[in-house]
């Protein structure tokens, strides 16, 4: 009767601490978001004035037209991307798989602004790369627009499904893909009818996210989606609005989005409700080895999708490099944006590093444990859990920033100032890469591995980490990778959490675009860019771990 | 060591009842099979004593103590899985050490202990591959080795050597029953393989459809079923059909007198292929009946016929049949039913008398 | 009280640099910057004032500076008296610098005989899409040059305004106008002065061009917050701020106009030879939100 | 309908060799069945004429034509996997159905052969079902009936009865053999269970360590093994060491003539147990021992008494043992064993004579 309780309450430990932490980082503080949208913003009263006015002013359901467009655009593009870039890197020898996954990383990075800057350098009106083109009679419309913001939302956003479907992929039992194809189906039908639906939980998981990612960014629609205005778009503006700002009407549009983010995890579960898929982990499929053609394009084919992925950050190295002059960039290069930056980038480099550690030991350990409640214990408590988790990144970074100042200012959780506030700030928005990740990774290990631990006399705690978490290392790292370098680069909730002692690389490189100043600002993001391949690398050396294990 | 008793036990999968109200008794020390059709409930059963299911009804009591409110790690309980489940992480050495790990035992204890377990499943040599480059039938070894390792006070194998050679599975099912007799494991074996389970078991049960059909020695089983069940289940039966009428037997145009057989109604008489009579005469009371040859199987040691007769199909059993046996077929014998080796059931199932009591 | 104070400001990094340290020396007083943009520094002290962290707010739009009244504590600084009269709105904020709104122009792609002369030839078709600016409902500086064509043609100011808006290209910050201008993404900016001579000074492809329909300064303002925890130490700062030789290099180096009267702008265009609409802060805040949504309308309808 | 050739066909893993060399050719129509210890590259065999891995030597040919260059889907060839490789993510029905769409067959036919796939498998009633709701038998008997739908030119089945009842296996493997014969499909078997090797089979292949050791009849497999490895693989085989000289077999203390056998060395007698006779005399030349029976194994239909003689350990069959057959144990008998029903083996494990040419 004793044990039987302890057992019992291990996961419903872990799940009270879950519903604690969520409570605390994320209902408390915005659930003043919730307030101020049923709010009428002239009498103060009580009234559900902003979301009549979404649902029936023109500018609005424009916006909501473009969030779904730009939501489902960026996710299939990023779906198709990221899962043939893992397909290929998975399933065949491709010759420098490691450095396709650094630059996967790379893409991940994406620096803020001056990434979305680097596309206009490049594919703007007067961009390099269109002018080149059309020079040899090659005309392409320029990114501007719709399609631009999708076609941007795809490169940056594929390295997440990248990261999540490529454990699965390698995790597959072998021998159902074999049947397949001796049932007589070619493998390229097999992968549609067989492979996908078996790694549905990584496929749903990165769709999910990628959906959600790109429902969220404001940024990129803002500087190329010209006309494009979405949800987060409208919300920003109002938010941030320096003058005759509607802080109702955003945290209405706010709302909105965690409703629609929400309904979208639910569908998630929903399409997972019968997924009891597990393979044995035993024969996972081996790498072939391709010759000839097949070898070049495939080889062309993820070299290719990496590179425009990282094209932005690339670009960025490059104009560090530029010489420049005030604002300008003037032909030639220099180091000279380096030394503008070097005496003062030794703070925020180490406040970055001990932040994003901190952050991410933090997020891998409760990720990893509330991704197995969410996948092995389905509960009520676990589904709205899972949902919840879904808000931090939909809720605009500067919103969740300003609600723990308000929350966390005075005594006794007056942490205001500290740098504790921006690792727990950073801690909640990007815990749900990992507990998402570890949740997919688990759908595909089957429970009578623990089984067999605990009739060899584990108990169930220790089981799941002898055997279980082992198993679904692939879906830890790529949480934990994910989370890693987001949270680097976590800019807009820092931006407003940060005092002269706790500055990040991210707010310096956000202060210097904001000047105008786009050489120390590239400077600063290469710096950045380069500290993170460096600490991903020796995170992974540290763990024992090959970088080649990463997949 | 430890006593088994399982009262009432039943267990559904949603709307699908897959155990109805088991009732067991084990003896500490006891091997004790579990026989049934594919399907019957076997590994639920076994998963349910284990503890990674919980029944719907009924207890399971070790030594007294219910064990069933226990999580399944303390209930001390070796399992072989029917998937054999071997960790996919760790070498075939680091497998079998698991368990013992977790029990804490001295390096040294533990590394002997590998070694015999491995040595026992035919592994040595194998110690640091990963169970991705064995074969099938050495996965399920590694399984074996590993339950067998932590010498549980009970264990459960669930088809512990159904991907082994015949050879193998017969030196491990004899390696298998010496340590179980050794330390006095009390064992519930689940096999398929019905040599196997008369071989080892002290006891069998027969289940069938989620119930117990019948319990008993080997020699019970096979030679005294209680059930026409277990009577056609447990190696080959001959069922012919008959009608009873005051203890008169009638099958086809024969009538015979079959003792303790009084009741009337339609019955079926069972009969295995080794006790019909390839020849006319029988020393005791017997049915006499012709049969054509239809087919010869031949099983090594012995071939088996098949034989139209008036009263059905008739399967007989020929020991060390000679090159030309095939020759046999198409032609027409005089076969015998000794009475004395033959039972009786009616229609529900139920023995309704032994031919030698 | 201890010997430093906390600043928030929106000012430019290299001009933090030039001056912070200066001061540093001068006073013995330590400063800590926290940098953000001008609507991320209200936010934060609204947020924080329960239990205000800043002393002093320095450099941000003297709109919203006004806007923000109750966030902040009177202070006349010592030499309120050599402070142009025309900057003054409340004595919550002092003016600190005057700010000019200018087009810049790209001088590689357009010759000087096509440069815009005035607010209202943007509304030319030629210029579809190529004029670059803020949103008035997020930049400070955007809304400023919607209300100085409002004021400058009063009754038609919306029509002339309406078609200046079909042809712009509304960009994410009012900073990454000259930006667009110099990289030719676009050939006009809507923009300040002091942003797009940063352009000039360093060699770009932007030329400045002042509206002969009227342009508009504004002053950006410091002001003591309430409730500084090192309210005296801010009070020196501000004074220091105003100080004379501070007041002359900001001119010189960041292309700011003085509020001082005893300041001129060398090298600038000098503000009497800019034609300048009547730019009220106080009147023009009452149309405000009025003319916000005007403006929101009119751009949905475009 | 296609013959298959195997020629010289190799396969390691890294540096363990796997396959040696393997030459086969199978006709077409034959079933054919590898038999072999676990692990000695049954599945490999397999999967390399699936098409699954690549073979490092070698050529399969397949009505004349190399099938080895051609990707696995277009071999149009049916497996059963030893691990089962249900689709997870499909019902039973739609399991099944799976080959037959990816051959475009009408809805109609599909809908028939499913059924009928199922009904054969004994699963019908259980189209909608997901695997994970199944037992393991169950699912073994989806991925079988999957392969049987397609009727494919060369059917490749991996254990495909190992975690059914005898029963089943029984009545499956005679559905199988009859659809094969009516289909022609020609089929390859791997089964670890002899009996239904010898039951099923047209030829038989041994295997041992990658190399094909003996192919023949199931006759002759048993009754004629060419190899030490063969003769103690199939079936139970008694091997009694002693000395050949010039024509002269000693055994223990007895000597006796063995016919063909005039070599001079080291040999291995080799007897099987139906073939030792409990009593004291044969009709042919034979060799006569006394042993004390030291165990008894029950095993329904017969026993096995497990003798101590002079020779070594013996075991010994007896046919219908009676409930008292218990009571030999520790009892000394006489036995005979029948130079006829002898074979002789040398050193290197190669045929020397057998008793009967
Ligand atoms: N991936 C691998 N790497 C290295 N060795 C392997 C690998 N796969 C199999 N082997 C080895 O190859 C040998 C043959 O394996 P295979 O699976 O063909 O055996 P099998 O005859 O099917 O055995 P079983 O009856 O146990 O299934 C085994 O000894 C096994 O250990
Ligand atoms: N998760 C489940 N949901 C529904 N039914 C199930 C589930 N698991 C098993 N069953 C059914 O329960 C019955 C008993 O299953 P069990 O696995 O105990 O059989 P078994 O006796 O071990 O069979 P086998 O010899 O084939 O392994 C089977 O008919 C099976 O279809
Ligand atoms: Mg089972
Ligand atoms: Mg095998």
């Amino acid at each position: 009767m004793m044990t039987k309780r302890i057992r019992f309450e291990l996961w419903t430990c872990v799940l009270i601490a879950a519903w604690a932490i969520v409570f605390l980082l994320l209902i408390w503080p915005l659930s003043s978001i919730l307030k101020a949208s049923l709010i009428d913003n002239e009498t103060g009263t009580f009234s559900l004035v902003h979301y009549v006015e979404i649902f029936t002013l023109k500018a609005y359901q424009r916006a909501i037209g473009n969030t779904f467009l730009a939501g489902l655009g960026g996710m299939a593009g990023a779906l198709i991307l990221g899962v043939t870039l893992a397909f290929i890197t998975t399933r065949f020898r491709i010759f420098g798989r490691a450095l396709i996954q650094t630059l996967a990383v790379v893409a991940l990075v994406s620096p803020p602004f001056i990434g979305a800057y680097a596309w206009i350098v490049l594919f703007g009106a007067s961009g390099v790369v269109r002018k080149a083109l059309s020079s040899i009679g090659l005309s392409i419309p320029p990114i501007y627009g719709a399609a631009g913001v999708i076609l941007v939302f795809s490169l940056k956003f594929f390295p997440h499904v990248f990261l999540i479907t490529s454990g699965a992929l390698a995790a597959i039992n072998r021998s159902v893909e074999e049947a397949a194809e001796s049932l007589g189906v070619p493998p390229w039908k097999r992968l549609f009818i067989v492979t996908f639906p078996l790694i549905l939980p990584a496929i749903s998981v990165s769709a999910l996210l990628t959906f959600v990612l790109s429902i969220a960014d404001f940024g990129t629609p803002r500087i190329i989606g010209r006309d494009f205005n979405v949800l987060a778009t409208e919300a920003f503006n109002l938010f941030s609005s320096e003058v005759g700002g509607n802080p109702g009407m955003a945290s209405a549009l706010s709302v909105v989005l965690i409703v629609l983010s929400m309904i979208v995890v639910l569908a998630q579960r929903w399409m997972l409700r019968k997924n009891v898929y597990y393979s044995n982990l035993i024969k996972k499929p081996e790498r072939q080895r391709v010759r000839g053609l097949k070898a070049t394009g495939l080889h062309i084919l993820a070299y290719t999708i990496v590179l425009l992925g990282a094209l932005p950050a690339l670009i960025v190295v490059l104009f560090s490099f530029r010489r420049t002059s005030g604002p300008v960039f003037q032909p030639g290069f220099s180091l000279q944006s380096y030394e503008k930056v070097i005496s003062t980038v030794s703070d925020p480099i180490w406040n970055t590093l001990n932040f994003s550690f901190a952050a991410v030991i933090a997020i891998v350990i409760s990720g990893t444990l509330i991704g197995y409640l969410i996948s092995r214990r389905p509960s009520v408590a676990t589904g709205s859990l899972d949902a919840l988790l879904m808000i931090p990144y939909v809720v605009p970074g500067i919103v969740m920033g300003i609600a723990f100042i308000t929350r966390f200012n005075d005594p006794p959780l007056a942490f205001t100032g500290t740098g504790f506030i921006i690792i727990l700030a950073v801690y909640i928005r990007r815990l749900p890469y990992s507990a998402r990740s570890v949740a997919a990774a688990l759908k595909q290990v089957g429970p009578s591995l623990e089984d067999a631990a605990v009739s060899l006399g584990y108990s169930p705690g220790k089981a799941f980490l002898k055997v279980t978490v082992p198993l679904i290392a692939p879906g830890i790292l790529a949480g934990a990778l994910m989370s890693f370098v987001t949270a680097m680069n976590e800019l807009s909730s820092s931006l407003v959490l940060y005092v002269g002692r706790t500055i990040t690389m991210p707010v310096r490189i956000y202060l210097s675009v904001m000047d105008g100043e786009y050489g120390t600002a590239s400077a600063l993001s290469t710096i950045l860019l380069t500290m993170t391949v460096i600490a991903v690398y020796g995170a992974f050396h540290l763990s024992g771990r090959k970088e080649s294990a990463l997949l | 060591m430890a006593e088994l008793r399982i009262q009432g036990l039943a267990k559904s999968y949603r709307d699908v009842r897959v155990l109805e109200s088991i009732d067991l008794t084990i003896a500490s020390g006891e091997f004790f099979t579990l026989l049934g059709p594919s399907g019957c409930g076997k590994t639920t059963l076994l998963r349910t004593i284990a503890g990674f299911q919980h029944q719907d009804r009924g207890e399971i009591v070790v030594k007294g103590e219910r064990i069933d409110l226990k999580p399944a790690h303390k209930r001390d309980i070796g399992m072989v899985f029917q998937d054999y489940a071997v960790f996919p992480h760790l070498t075939v050495a680091e497998n079998v050490a698991f368990g013992l790990k977790a029990r804490s035992l001295p390096k040294s204890e533990i590394e002997t202990r590998v070694a015999e377990s491995l040595k026992m499943v035919r592994l040595d040599g194998y110690q640091s591959r990963l169970p991705a480059e064995m074969s099938g039938g050495q996965q399920q070894r590694i399984g074996l080795a590993r339950a067998m390792a932590i010498r549980p006070t009970l264990l459960l194998m669930d088809e512990p050597l159904s991907n082994l050679d015949a050879k193998l599975r017969i030196e491990l099912r004899e390696d298998i029953r010496d340590i179980q007799r050794r330390l006095g494991i009390t064992t519930i074996y689940v096999t398929h393989d019905q040599e196997e389970a008369l071989a080892v078991s002290d006891r069998i049960c027969v289940m069938d459809k989620g119930r117990v059909e019948q319990i008993g020695t080997p020699f019970e089983i096979y030679r005294h079923p209680v059930r026409r069940f277990a009577a056609g289940f447990v190696g080959t039966m001959n069922f012919i059909s008959g009608t009873l009428k005051a203890g008169q037997l009638l099958i086809g145009s024969r009538s015979v007198h079959f003792p303790g057989a009084d009741g009337t109604g339609p019955v079926e008489l069972a009969i295995r292929p080794e006790n019909v009579i390839l020849s006319g005469s029988s020393p005791g009371a017997a049915i006499p009946l012709r049969g054509e040859v239809r087919k010869v199987t031949f099983l090594g040691r012995e071939a088996h016929y098949t034989l139209g007769t008036e009263a059905g199909e008739i399967i007989a059993q020929a020991m060390d049949p000679s090159a030309d046996f095939i020759a046999m077929e198409g032609q027409t014998i005089d076969i015998v039913l000794p009475i004395a080796k033959a039972a009786l059931f009616d229609a529900n199932g139920d023995l309704v008398s032994a031919g030698r009591p | 009280q201890e010997k430093t104070v906390v600043v928030y400001t929106a000012h430019k990094a290299s001009i933090v640099d030039a001056l912070v340290p200066k001061f540093e020396k001068e006073t013995g007083i330590k400063v800590d910057v926290v940098k953000a943009g001008s609507g991320d520094i209200i936010k934060r002290v609204k947020a924080e004032s329960s239990s205000a962290k800043a002393d002093v707010i320095w450099s941000i739009g003297g709109e919203q500076l006004e806007d923000n009244k109750d966030l902040l504590q009177t202070y006349s600084p010592k030499e309120d008296a050599a402070i142009l009269q025309t900057y003054k709105v409340s004595p919550e904020w002092i003016p600190y610098t005057g700010i000019l709104l200018v087009m810049a122009v790209n001088n590689k792609e357009l010759k000087p005989n096509e440069y815009p002369k005035t607010w209202a030839e943007l509304g030319d078709a030629k210029w579809k899409g190529k004029v670059s600016s803020a949103r008035p409902d997020t930049s400070g500086s955007s809304f400023q040059q919607l209300a100085t064509v409002l004021l400058a043609y009063k009754d038609k100011g919306w029509d002339v305004y309406n078609k200046t808006l079909a042809n712009m290209n509304l960009s994410d910050s009012s900073g990454a106008v000259p930006r667009y201008v110099n990289d030719g993404e676009a050939l006009v900016g809507l923009t300040l002065e002091d942003n797009a001579l940063d352009y000039v000074k360093g060699g770009g492809n932007v030329a400045i061009v002042y509206p002969e329909d009227g342009s508009s300064t504004v002053a950006d303002g410091v002001a003591l917050v309430k409730g500084a925890p090192h309210a005296d130490n801010g009070k020196v700062f501000i004074d220091w701020l105003l100080s004379k030789p501070v007041q002359e290099q900001l001119v010189s180096e960041i292309g700011r106009r003085s509020v001082r009267k005893d300041v001129t702008g060398a090298g600038l265009k000098p503000i009497s030879e800019v034609k300048l609409v009547d730019y009220d802060i106080k009147k023009v805040a009452e149309h405000r939100n009025e003319w916000i949504s005007k403006w929101k309308a009119a751009l949905q309808s475009r």
